[in-house]
């Protein structure tokens, strides 16, 4: 084993710096988590408290029983897929659902695979998308944001805005009757539309991202190629046919788009190494999006783009990998 | 014995012969047994489907007939009982499935009322689509005793009478669109089918 | 339009390795090597068009006339393990550097079941022989992006510090599935 | 070897799937129910037996070269019979068990245990071993399938055991590839210990 002069992405070297950039995500998370408690009231707050001692005492018993390695719960790295995970399901997510869903993230996404900078795919979103599979009518029943309540009933329930979109598309209206149905977009930027936890306010998205841009916590590739990819192929399409695709801005300010392109496109364990790398990335999690979204059977394909896109990342790292000189473009040369 | 036998020509097209000559009688045999047992499988399912759907008969003529909005035609089975029509078994289907074509045998008394209907073969969601399959839920209860005429055969989300499985539209849609297609062909075809209306 | 929904429909939405489980052995087998992934892809490919054009050919003109439908099976299996010796023959003979290429695959595929399994799908879909040859070969380019996705992926975990009782088969497993997990959001497309 | 370890071997110690990983796709495939892992475990049980027996007492007679188009002969013989059977018989889990029946003849173990052990042992042993591997491999597809049944649906054998659908993703594709990966991990730590 060779496993001391080569290994994978991050090429972390101290568990300080690990520690500064995970704090420095969750701090950057903190409008969000905000603005999902102030709609969302106390269901959000069960649901966060909930997923964040979930993963962490997965990541502990894993850590100390199964692997018998060291124990980095404190490293902010299993607070992150928490908060994520929190942010990509209903409030109203019975309990039990929630434990499930750190179990798979931590357990099976990133224990299995050895822990943080080992997983392929990111965590929360394989967590996400099982229970969307595993629990199909809990994981797409959207509380509607009413304000702050203090109760755990159950609030009243309706679609998602690409929910609207596709129910109504598919069956025969056009995009001018579905008008009055869905939010505006000040609505879609303050955060008032139905959806999981954390994707509902695009400002408080966008505040985070640029608090990670500035303290170099990301780059700007990855969004930027993502939401680009998305503008020019939903505008292409809207240019088409308005009536029957929606425009660009819909697509941005709906669904998972922000929440994905900030907080989990960019994860640095999933996605490439190189700046080139990463705008491929970024174009292919644009494209998929779209096609799932506008000809799939789910109203959203954020998740499934960026799980897709993660299979492709060693490919990616393959063919963006600087050439050393003389070095023949041989495909196997490896161990 | 003991040592294997030499590997020529003659030796190997020799063995092969014999090898598939046996092979292909001993599959002719059991062929010839099995053919009655699996066409009989094949009826007894089929009766079972239509036995289901319909009220009591004794015996069963069959018709095809082209549905009025194109596409495969629709397989009739109209039963009579002491020489009376008593309705008919549709063998319709629908592409509109989430995993595809959705086969289902609906039984229509002879004014068009639903009797009762029976999922033949889908390759829907388990846990969701497959819900329209009387084992897993009562979805396909609220189709019994109604006629489409009055009862509209679209989901509720849609304007119709029909309340969808949660969260599974799509299967919900397939469904009515099959329903449809025969009652849409059981209408154009009354002329045809010689039905006992009265 | 016929044919796109094909094509898409194979080698995405309903992904031979990843949903419909064929072809398994040489996906979980052959995919230590990114380029080995790549030859094994492009010898399936190959066999699979020609085997599907074959078998289309026996059921249509000598097993549904003879009405020995029953022995589909041993026919199919026959018509393909002759193929792929012949194949194996004339690829040495007309083009050596492609069989350097395929050659070392090509026994493998003989018990490979997305061979038998697409042969025996075409007809039970029921398919004319330009449908059956566009969806063969749909299917052979869907097994081989699984593939190489899973080459790629199998190349990375090599040289990553797995936990030592998932190594091997378990995180290979493991991987496929999370993978067919990322397939279902094509659930729909056509 | 005696008789009764050349039996045993095929649960435990070279168990087709858990421990050589032979037969994936029906594995995978069919194991959405344990009545279904059951009765393809069962089928192909019968075709190694069969095929084990017709081998073994003809091996003497085949030229090495055409060893192998014999043996594929032998065997999709014995997969037509149970095609043929079950869909006279057991409509219902032929219609099931779908396109994976026909597929028993590419399945590795039967074509490998003809080639490995049925070609030069004599016919007690090759049965055995045939009846050994077989129902090992059977009861790996039941367990599987027992597993992915219960967390899938809540029921075993078809008896619901908890009310209502638990994790649909476990009776689906995704399911088959995370359950086995984890049954492997599992075994492989037991025979360790």
């Amino acid at each position: 084993m060779n496993k001391f002069t080569i290994s994978g992405s991050p090429h972390i070297k101290s568990d300080e710096s690990t520690k500064k950039i995970m704090y420095g995500v969750v701090f950057a998370m903190v409008p969000a988590m905000l603005v999902s408690i102030y709609f969302f009231g106390f269901q959000a707050i069960r649901v966060l408290v909930l997923a964040s001692i979930a993963s962490l005492f997965f990541e502990w018993v894993i850590q100390k029983y199964l692997i018998k390695g060291p124990v980095t719960i404190d490293d902010g790295s299993a607070l992150v897929t928490a908060i994520l995970l929190a942010f990509n399901v209903p409030s109203n997510l019975p309990s039990w659902m929630i434990i499930i869903g750190a179990l798979i993230a931590i357990g099976m996404a990133k224990m299995s695979f050895g822990g943080l900078g080992r997983n392929i795919f990111n965590p929360a979103l394989v967590a996400r998308v099982f229970l969307l599979i595993s629990f199909p009518v809990q994981m797409t029943s959207w509380p509607k944001p009413e304000g702050f309540s203090i109760g755990l009933s159950d609030a009243t329930t309706g679609a998602t805005p690409l929910g609207i979109v596709k129910e109504g598309l598919g069956a025969g209206k056009t995009m001018s009757q579905l008008k009055p149905e869905i939010p505006t977009y000040i609505q879609d930027l303050m955060g008032q539309m139905g959806g999981s936890m954390g994707e509902v306010s695009a400002i408080a998205l966008i505040l985070g991202g640029l608090y990670m841009l500035w303290k170099k916590i990301i780059t700007w590739h990855i969004p930027v190629a993502m939401l680009g990819t998305v503008v020019v192929f939903t505008s292409i399409l809207w240019g088409i046919d308005s009536e029957h695709f929606a425009d660009p801005v819909f697509h941005l300010l709906t669904g998972g788009m922000l929440l994905g392109a900030i907080f989990m496109a960019t994860d640095m364990v999933s996605s490439p190494m190189t700046h080139g790398g990463q705008i491929v990335f970024g174009v292919g999690i644009g494209i998929l999006t779209v096609l799932i979204r506008v000809w799939g059977a789910y109203p959203e394909g954020v998740s499934f783009a960026i799980l897709l896109m993660n299979a492709v990342v060693p490919l990616i790292n393959k063919g963006f990998k600087p050439k050393r000189f003389g070095l023949k473009p041989a495909v196997s040369k490896k161990s | 014995m003991g040592s294997k036998k030499e590997s020529n020509f003659l030796n190997m097209v020799l063995t092969l012969s014999l090898v598939a000559i046996i092979a292909a009688l001993a599959l002719g045999g059991v062929y010839v047994v099995t053919k009655a047992p699996i066409a009989l499988a094949k009826k007894k399912k089929l009766e079972a489907a239509i036995k289901k759907v319909l009220p009591e008969f004794d015996s069963i003529s069959t018709k095809k007939f082209l549905p009025p909005g194109g596409g495969d035609s629709l397989t009739f089975y109209i039963a009579s009982m002491k020489g009376k029509t008593v309705g008919s078994a549709i063998k319709t289907y629908t592409m509109k499935g989430f995993g595809g074509r959705i086969d289902i045998m609906v039984g229509m008394l002879n004014d068009g009322t639903i009797n009762n209907t029976a999922v033949l073969s889908h390759k829907e969601t388990p846990g969701l689509g497959d819900k329209m399959d009387i084992k897993k839920s009562d979805f396909s209860v609220q189709f019994r005793k109604k006629n489409p005429s009055s009862f509209k055969l679209k989901v509720t989300k849609d304007g119709g009478d029909v309340d969808a499985i949660t969260a599974a539209t799509i299967s919900s849609r397939a469904f009515c669109d099959a329903l449809t297609r025969a009652y849409d062909t059981f209408e154009s075809q009354q002329a045809n089918l010689n039905l006992d209306n009265k | 339009m016929e044919y796109f929904v094909i094509i898409i429909g194979s080698i995405f939405v309903s992904n031979i390795v990843l949903t419909q489980f064929l072809g398994i052995c040489p996906f979980l087998g052959v995919s230590g090597k990114l380029s080995t992934s790549i030859g094994m892809g492009g010898a399936v490919l190959f066999v699979i068009t020609i085997a599907t054009m074959f078998t289309w050919l026996m059921q249509h003109y000598v097993l549904n006339p003879l009405g020995l439908e029953f022995m589909q099976t041993i026919v199919f299996i026959l018509v393909i393990a002759a193929l792929v010796q012949m194949v194996e023959i004339i690829l040495k003979k007309i083009s050596p550097s492609l069989f350097q290429a395929l050659g070392v695959f090509l026994p493998l595929i003989t018990t490979n079941c997305a061979v038998l399994g697409v042969a025996i799908l075409t007809v039970q879909k029921d398919f004319n022989l330009l449908e059956g040859v566009v969806f063969a070969m749909s299917n052979a380019i869907g097994f081989t992006l699984a593939i190489v996705l899973f080459a790629g992926i199998r190349e990375h975990l090599d040289i990553m510090d797995i936990p030592k009782q998932m190594k091997g088969m378990p995180i290979a497993l493991l991987t496929a599935g999370i993978l067919a997990l990322a397939f279902m959001g094509f659930t729909g497309l056509v | 070897m005696n008789q009764l370890q050349n039996f045993t071997k095929g649960f435990i110690k070279e168990n087709p799937v858990f421990i050589l990983l032979l037969g994936m796709c029906p594995t995978l495939g069919v194991t959405t129910s344990a009545v279904n892992g059951l009765g393809m475990g069962l089928a192909t049980t019968f075709v190694l037996v069969m095929s084990n027996l017709a081998v073994s007492l003809i091996k003497d007679f085949i030229p090495d070269k055409v060893r192998i188009p014999a043996f594929i002969v032998i065997i999709a013989t014995f997969v037509t019979i149970v095609e043929l059977s079950m869909q006279a018989y057991t409509p219902a889990l032929f219609e099931s068990l779908g396109l994976f029946i026909p597929l028993i003849v590419v399945n590795c173990i039967v074509l490998g245990r003809a080639e490995a052990f049925a070609s030069k042992n004599n016919v007690l042993s090759s049965i055995i071993d045939g009846l050994g591997m077989g129902l090992g491999f059977a009861f790996a597809l039941t367990l599987l399938g027992s597993v992915r049944e219960f967390l899938g649906g809540g029921a075993i054998f078809g008896l619901k055991v908890i009310p209502g659908d638990l994790m649909l993703v476990f009776v689906l594709a995704p399911g088959a590839f995370i359950v086995l990966g984890y049954l492997i991990a599992i075994i492989n730590r037991l025979r360790k210990a």
